[in-house]
């Protein structure tokens, strides 16, 4: 009997469970440590699509592809592409262009998910482009005029443009696009509110829109809408909720084959009715990673030949690895984005100008360009405005000078008088201040909380992931937030960042908290002018009001850096898309 | 051999001996088996401790000291500078406190909660029973690390809100045991006279049953402290820490995010990672010892 | 008749905080406090010849369970055990462990205690008692399940079941205890076993079921010619059934005879002592308590509660008197 | 003093749909001071629910206990905690009588607190109740798994004395004992009956103990309960 009891016996028991509690530590252990390993040495092709922070991500996405989402809705083929892309499959055999990006793309709707509107740039350019210059120029349009009472704008479209079904492209396809957007999109309404009406001329293949009031910035508006093919999305009642993993029929050199999720990745073929220069790959295929990490261990393998990341740049931490492999080679160029720190101004005590004016003089802006930017960055000037944006003005150099910070806030009223060592507010209690971050801007906002206590202030850090960060921002729950303006940031609304103040905006990375009338008139008659005289002087008037009141503190301007196989040559790159545009894709040649 | 027993009784100088006479808790029981288990886990254990109480000891430089970014290990730095130049090994030392200290804060309170509940819903029985295990089942179901994200989100993510809802949230299995156990406490005879006696239930439960359920709640606190670790660290990776305070997990969230993967310094990723495991591990491993004590004193022969 | 099992000089100590021995040096008092060394059994001896009954009787306490646990080498580590256990001429406490896993069960079985604590609940009752079987590897691989079975039933046909294949497949939480018990000797018995040990086997049971255990152990002693070691204090029970009873008191035996001239004609003291406390001569005590195994009185050490005792009684120690098949360890004592 | 049990029924797993099974029905029986009213019968019948009914530790399904004619079930609470120091009982399992993280000091002084008793008066009065049931002063600093069955049970009425109860409720009293043992503890039961003049419930399956014991006494079977000797 006694064999009995020894055979379930607590010694066996004990030490099953033993073990089983080790392992699980150590699998705890490993997946912490290594999720990057472990993409990182699969096929590149094989990883599943995920956001940075997002094993949850992962696991709804590997939970839809296991229930088939995506494959029932590639099987009901919509666009008549499919013959086109049947004749181009066949005959590729060419070199193939891979770009890798951090910035995922989450599902397969070609108007629903943000990033794929970026990379569909390629196979769906919009009617105007940017040069390198910041100048914008037309692309699909050969050219345009504008009325002089800025309320009428007309298109001339090149006329051999083809869609890749082998349809030409016609006004009425750029009419039904800005129209469909206007109605279907969020980020767009503002057309369907302001449109009055668009007439299409065949003869010589213009479109005009003309809207209800005077509309300065459409040339750059329309640098940014994908021209859709009218025949094939008209029927389409729901664009932003429509997924198809493709072909999409496009007008571009390059149309959209296929958009892989399950294997991370998006194939452009060439549009065997593109009538232009003709450019050397075959194929372009981007490739989106969960992480900077896992993209830049495919860099380092050779798997892919370049990085893009919109209104990003390659991460500076791994330049250095890069430059070891001695296959990249590096574009710099200065961003016309930057990294700013955004006072509550609708809340004491960051309502106070004086007040900022010593926050500002509290920040060591040498170390933070030193520490983030690993020198690819310089100190900013308090006039906002980074110096590759047009009608840029040279303002004051933002300062670090403690002492000087210090007077300022005394003789602002703010002193310790309970001698605790902090200030005390107007209200006479002591001023915590909370910074608001995302984890992206942790380090950031560790260093600020250092440079306001040596000037008496505490602070408190709170880290929010994007999503709460959005819903806190827009409820004015904080007194700082350390955040980023996009190129398109920079260029919207009157341009020169405006669009990140105006309190009469709203969207989703906008700080919508300035209402001083004096900043309302000067963007109001900015978006009232095209002359360019009169622009420059209200962007220098603009760039002053920001010198002077400081709306936001540029904590600094970077650098955007591309790296990319030296096999290829003739990248070119715009301040608004980087070097995601039809001329590298056009100029690129193998070495 | 009977004057052994009153020298005991009347000078309790040592302080085991203090301790057993006013606590009630005779911790010479337990140390045959402190020396029975794992010592490798035992000294991890106070090794850790040591750091996390005294870490100016060990820790070359100020934790927020910075020096050139990114520096590989020298003799300066054992283990290297981080992206903002911290010194990496006191960062670690200074971890150590944070890290041990969510972990044993939030199981102090888990097991308060689950003593609590499972005393009551043990002792008292009945309705009383059922709706506290009803309570407890509910919150068994819940998702923690998800919650603890929503939560985090909407409250101040400060540390001390990760320690209060990783302790609100993992109480249920001590409770559960802690009911099991009672269940059979209450039926001993001890318990049966003092009730007899007149005894208030608070007074039976607190000097009779509870001294009883020491050898299972003290393995259960370290498997609750190891597993109160091992959250924060992922938590703290997925970015959701508080950075104020630089727990491991919080030093390795740094690592990955600010390119000390992409730039193989080891010396960065490896030390945190390893920490977190080695100290739950020994935590896990002197949890193991009290439960291995258990099992030990009730076999045997009858050899009075 | 041959002998069986003998027992020569078997001491068996457990040693309490056996740690604290190491820091001896250091702290002498201190330690000699903490260490504790018990002698459960001090310089036994007896022999039990084939197809015999002994029993041994006792109190609680008195280290009969240790005799048992010794001879089945169950003892637990801390436990130092010297002496000599000679089974067929074999001793046992040499045996290494493998020999000994296969001693147990075949050449030696115990009942233990507590049926329904000692069978397995979540096994069926045939599953169970195939067990041994399979574990002696009696069983052929080709004959598997029914030489198996037509064994296991024969042994329940044995203690008393009329249809046992029906109770195969029954779950001991279905049985009452007594039918436990009986499934239990059944086990025991099943490989038929030289020697069969049964440790406390009426200990907690109530009257009936007591009775019932006694004609199984009868019936058991009839039918196989094994012999049996009955540990129990209790003394009818006792008396009924074994050819020699030997009474232990702290650790010593005080006295071997056969059960009648020990009933009627006890020697001992503490004998006499035991008998009187039997409720049908009127439940009157021995005074005072057993001492503690730990510390035990110098000289006879039943002298502290002996009306009888001498002077001599509380100096020396006295010897086991063999005389005519009988033992008494009283210097009173004729 | 009358301690009375009245048509007391029990019965288990009763909810409110189903009828749980009856174990005893009707019972009556009363106890009286200095006497001893022995209930014998086979086990599992229910002895002992019916002696933790009488103590008052659990409560019949139907029926009453009346102490002086008033019901337990209607007392109040001063008047009940009167009652718990009357009537005590005393259980099977002697090792599993006091809890074994205390020092038997420790259990005992904590019935004395209990009581009110000042500090100075504790140790006379534990000393008076160690001479009463035969023990040294010694077995005070052990703990319970040190001392034999029989100290525990001499301990364990000991303590139960300190509240000077009038009826103690005997629930297999010696069932785990030896027999030499368990001829000590039934002496020391009715010497101590004699000095107090406390009535008894003996509770045992054991015919010769409950015919040495009992003035009166009742076999419990199949939920019946049948006086043999009154």
């Amino acid at each position: 009997m006694k064999q009995i009891k020894g055979f379930t016996g607590p010694e066996l028991k004990k030490e099953l469970k033993r073990w089983l509690i080790y392992s699980v530590l150590m699998t705890i252990f490993c997946s912490n440590i290594c999720p990057a390993w472990a993409v990182g040495t699969e096929d590149s092709g094989e990883n599943l699509s995920a956001s940075n922070g997002g094993i949850f991500d992962r696991i709804i996405t590997y939970i839809k592809s296991l229930l088939g989402e995506e494959n029932v809705q590639s099987s009901e083929n919509v666009s008549g592409a499919s013959t086109a892309g049947m004749q181009q499959s066949a005959g590729s055999e060419g070199t193939v262009l891979k770009i890798a990006t951090p910035s995922v793309i989450k599902s397969a709707s070609f108007i629903g998910d943000s990033n794929l509107g970026v990379f569909a740039h390629l196979s769906n350019p919009p009617l105007m482009k940017m040069d390198s210059e910041g100048h914008l120029v037309g692309q699909l349009a050969e050219s345009y005029n504008v009325s002089e009472n800025n309320t009428c704008w007309t298109f001339y479209l090149r006329d051999d443009l083809y869609w890749s079904d082998g349809e030409p492209v016609t006004p009425e396809d750029v009419e039904f696009s800005i129209r469909y957007y206007g109605k279907k999109t969020p980020w767009a309404s503002w057309i369907n509110e302001t449109l009055e009406s668009s007439t299409v001329s065949g003869v010589n293949n213009s479109v005009t829109f003309k809207f209800n009031k005077p509309y300065t910035r459409v040339n750059l508006e329309f640098a940014t809408y994908n021209i859709l093919p009218a025949h094939i999305w008209k029927t389409i009642e729901n664009p932003m909720e429509y997924t198809n993993n493709g072909p999409y029929v496009g007008c571009g050199p390059y149309y959209l084959k296929l958009i892989d999720l399950n294997a991370g990745k998006l194939v452009f073929e060439k549009n065997p009715y593109w009538k232009g220069k003709a450019p050397e790959s075959e194929t372009v295929e981007v490739h989106f990673y969960s992480s900077v990490d896992v993209a830049t261990l495919a860099l380092e393998n050779g798997e892919v030949d370049t990085y893009y990341k919109y209104a990003g740049s390659y991460s500076y931490s791994g330049i250095e690895q890069l430059e070891k492999t001695g296959n990249f080679d590096f574009i710099e160029k200065t961003d016309i984005g930057l990294v700013f720190l955004a006072p509550n101004l609708k809340k004491a005590p960051l309502s106070d100008e004086d007040f900022r004016d010593a926050l500002a003089y509290a920040i060591n802006y040498e170390e933070i360009v030193n520490l983030e930017t690993l020198g690819y960055g310089k100190v900013p000037n308090r006039g906002f405005v980074p110096p590759t944006m047009e009608n840029f003005k040279e303002t004051e150099k933002l300062e670090y000078n403690p002492e000087k910070a210090r007077e300022i806030l005394e003789k602002a009223g703010y002193s310790d008088s309970n001698g605790n060592g902090v200030l005390e507010g107007k209200d006479g209690k002591d001023i915590k201040l909370e910074i608001l971050i995302r984890p992206d801007y942790a380090r950031t906002g560790e260093l600020l909380e250092e440079y306001f206590e040596q000037v008496g202030l505490d602070s408190d850090l709170r880290t929010a992931d994007a999503d709460t960060w959005f819903t806190l921002k827009d409820k004015y729950e904080y007194d700082l937030t350390v955040t980023r303006s996009t190129p398109w940031g920079m260029l919207m609304h009157a341009s020169w960042g405006s669009g990140y103040f105006d309190s009469r905006r709203t969207g989703q990375g906008v700080m919508h908290n300035l209402d001083d009338p004096e900043f309302l008139q000067l963007c109001d008659d900015i978006l009232a002018t095209t002359d360019p005289e009169e622009l420059d002087g209200y962007s220098s008037e603009l760039q002053d009001y920001y010198a002077e009141n400081l709306p936001a503190i540029p904590l600094y301007w970077n650098n955007v850096v591309t790296p990319y196989n030296r096999h290829f040559e003739g990248w070119y790159t715009d301040p608004l898309y980087g070097i995601y545009n039809l001329d590298t894709f056009l100029n690129l040649h193998e070495v | 051999m009977m004057q052994k027993e009153i020298y005991i009784q009347e000078s309790p100088r040592q302080w085991k001996d203090f301790i057993a006479h006013y606590l009630n808790l005779d911790i010479r029981k337990y140390e045959k088996a402190f020396k029975k288990f794992n010592r490798g886990g035992l000294f991890l254990f106070f090794f850790f401790l040591i750091l996390a109480l005294f870490p100016s000891l060990f820790a070359p430089y100020p934790p927020t000291e910075r020096f050139v970014s990114y520096e590989p290990p020298s003799v300066a730095h054992l283990l290297g500078t981080n992206d903002i130049g911290n010194d990496i090994l006191s960062e670690l030392v200074y971890g150590a406190r944070i890290s041990m200290m969510v972990g044993f804060a939030s199981a102090c309170i888990s097991t308060l909660i689950g003593l609590m509940i499972g005393l009551c819903s043990g002792y008292f029985r009945g309705t009383m029973d059922e709706l506290l295990m009803g309570f407890t089942d509910v919150v068994l179901i819940i998702p923690k690390i998800p919650l603890i994200i929503i939560i985090g989100a909407f409250l101040h993510p400060s540390i001390w809100t990760l320690i209060l809802v990783l302790g609100l949230l993992s109480w249920e299995s001590i409770a559960r045991v802690v009911r099991s156990k009672t269940l059979q406490i209450r039926e001993a005879g001890y318990v049966k006279s003092a009730q007899c006696m007149g005894f208030s239930s608070f007074h039976i439960m607190a000097s009779d049953i509870f001294p009883n359920l020491i050898h299972v709640l003290l393995p259960k606190f370290m498997l609750a402290t190891a597993s109160a670790m091992i959250s924060e660290a992922s938590l703290s990776f997925l970015g959701l820490g508080d950075i104020n305070m630089k727990s491991w997990g919080i030093m390795l969230s740094f690592a990955f995010s600010r390119g000390g993967f992409i730039r193989d310094m080891w010396w960065w990723y490896i030390p945190p990672g390893v920490c977190i495991t080695l100290c739950v591990m020994s935590i896990a491993l002197i949890g193991f010892g009290f439960e291995g004590k258990d099992e030990n004193g009730k076999r045997g022969v009858d050899a009075e | 008749m041959n002998t069986l099992l003998e027992i020569k000089d078997l001491i068996v100590s457990f040693q309490e905080n056996e740690t604290e021995n190491k820091n001896k040096n250091k702290n002498e008092d201190k330690n000699e406090d903490k260490n504790e060394t018990v002698t459960a059994v001090s310089c036994l001896s007896f022999s039990i010849r084939e197809k015999e009954t002994l029993a041994l009787v006792g109190e609680t306490g008195c280290g009969k369970s240790v005799v048992a646990h010794a001879i089945m080498r169950l003892l637990p580590p801390e436990s130092r055990v010297k002496g000599a256990i000679e089974f067929r001429g074999k001793n046992l406490l040499e045996m290494s462990e493998k020999e000994m896993a296969k001693f147990r069960g075949k050449e030696i079985s115990i009942i233990f205690q507590n049926p329904s604590l000692a069978l397995n609940p979540v096994y069926s009752i045939g599953h169970q008692l195939a067990e041994p079987f399979r574990i002696h590897g009696q069983e052929k691989k080709k004959e598997k399940g029914n030489t198996t079975l037509s064994k296991v039933s024969g042994a329940l046909k044995r203690v008393g079941f009329s249809n046992p294949h029906e109770y195969l497949g029954y779950y001991p939480s279905w049985c009452s205890g007594g039918m436990n018990q009986r499934f239990l000797i059944a086990a025991s018995t099943m490989l038929d076993p030289a020697l069969l040990i049964a440790d406390e086997p009426s200990k907690g049971l109530d009257r009936d079921r007591v009775s019932e255990l006694e004609n199984e152990l009868k019936n058991l002693k009839e039918k196989n010619e094994n012999a049996l070691l009955l540990i129990s204090h209790d003394l009818g029970f006792v008396r009924r059934l074994a050819d020699r009873v030997a009474v232990m008191y702290a650790g010593e035996i005080i006295e071997i005879a056969g059960p009648s001239s020990l009933f009627e004609s006890p020697r001992h003291p503490y004998t006499r002592g035991l008998l009187n406390s039997l409720p049908e001569n009127g439940f009157v005590p021995i005074p005072g308590s057993s001492p503690p195994l730990s510390n035990p009185p110098a000289g006879c050490r039943f002298h502290p509660r002996c009306r009888i005792k001498e002077k001599r009684c509380m100096q020396e120690h006295p010897e086991l008197k063999e005389s005519n098949g009988s033992a008494v360890r009283c210097f009173l004592c004729p | 003093m009358s301690l009375k049990a009245e048509n007391i029924s029990k019965r288990y797993g009763s909810g409110l749909l189903r009828e749980g099974k009856c174990i005893f029905r009707e019972v009556s029986f009363e106890l009286e001071p200095g006497k001893t009213f022995g209930l014998m019968g086979p086990s599992g019948e229910g002895k002992s629910t019916l002696g933790r009914i009488i103590a008052g530790l659990e409560s019949p399904t139907d029926g009453a206990v009346l102490l002086n004619g008033n019901p337990l079930s209607g007392m109040k609470k001063a008047e009940y905690a009167a009652f718990r120091h009357r009537v005590q009982m005393m259980f099977q399992d002697p090792t599993d009588s006091f809890n074994p993280r205390k020092r038997i000091e420790h259990s005992i002084s904590e019935v004395l607190k209990l009581l009110n008793n000042q500090e100075t008066k504790r140790l006379q009065i534990t000393k008076e109740m160690l001479k009463t049931i035969g023990l040294p002063e010694e077995v005070l600093a052990r703990y319970p798994a040190q001392l034999s069955g029989g100290q525990l049970q001499r301990l364990a009425l000991g303590r139960i004395l300190l509240l000077e109860p009038e009826y103690i409720v005997l629930d297999e009293p010696t069932s785990a004992l030896d027999v030499s043992v368990q001829a000590q503890i039934l002496h020391l039961l009715k010497k101590v009956q004699e000095e107090q003049g406390i009535g008894y419930l003996l509770i045992s399956h054991d015919e010769a103990v409950i015919r040495f014991m009992s003035e009166r006494i009742g076999m419990l079977k199949k939920g019946k309960l049948d006086m043999i000797r009154t």
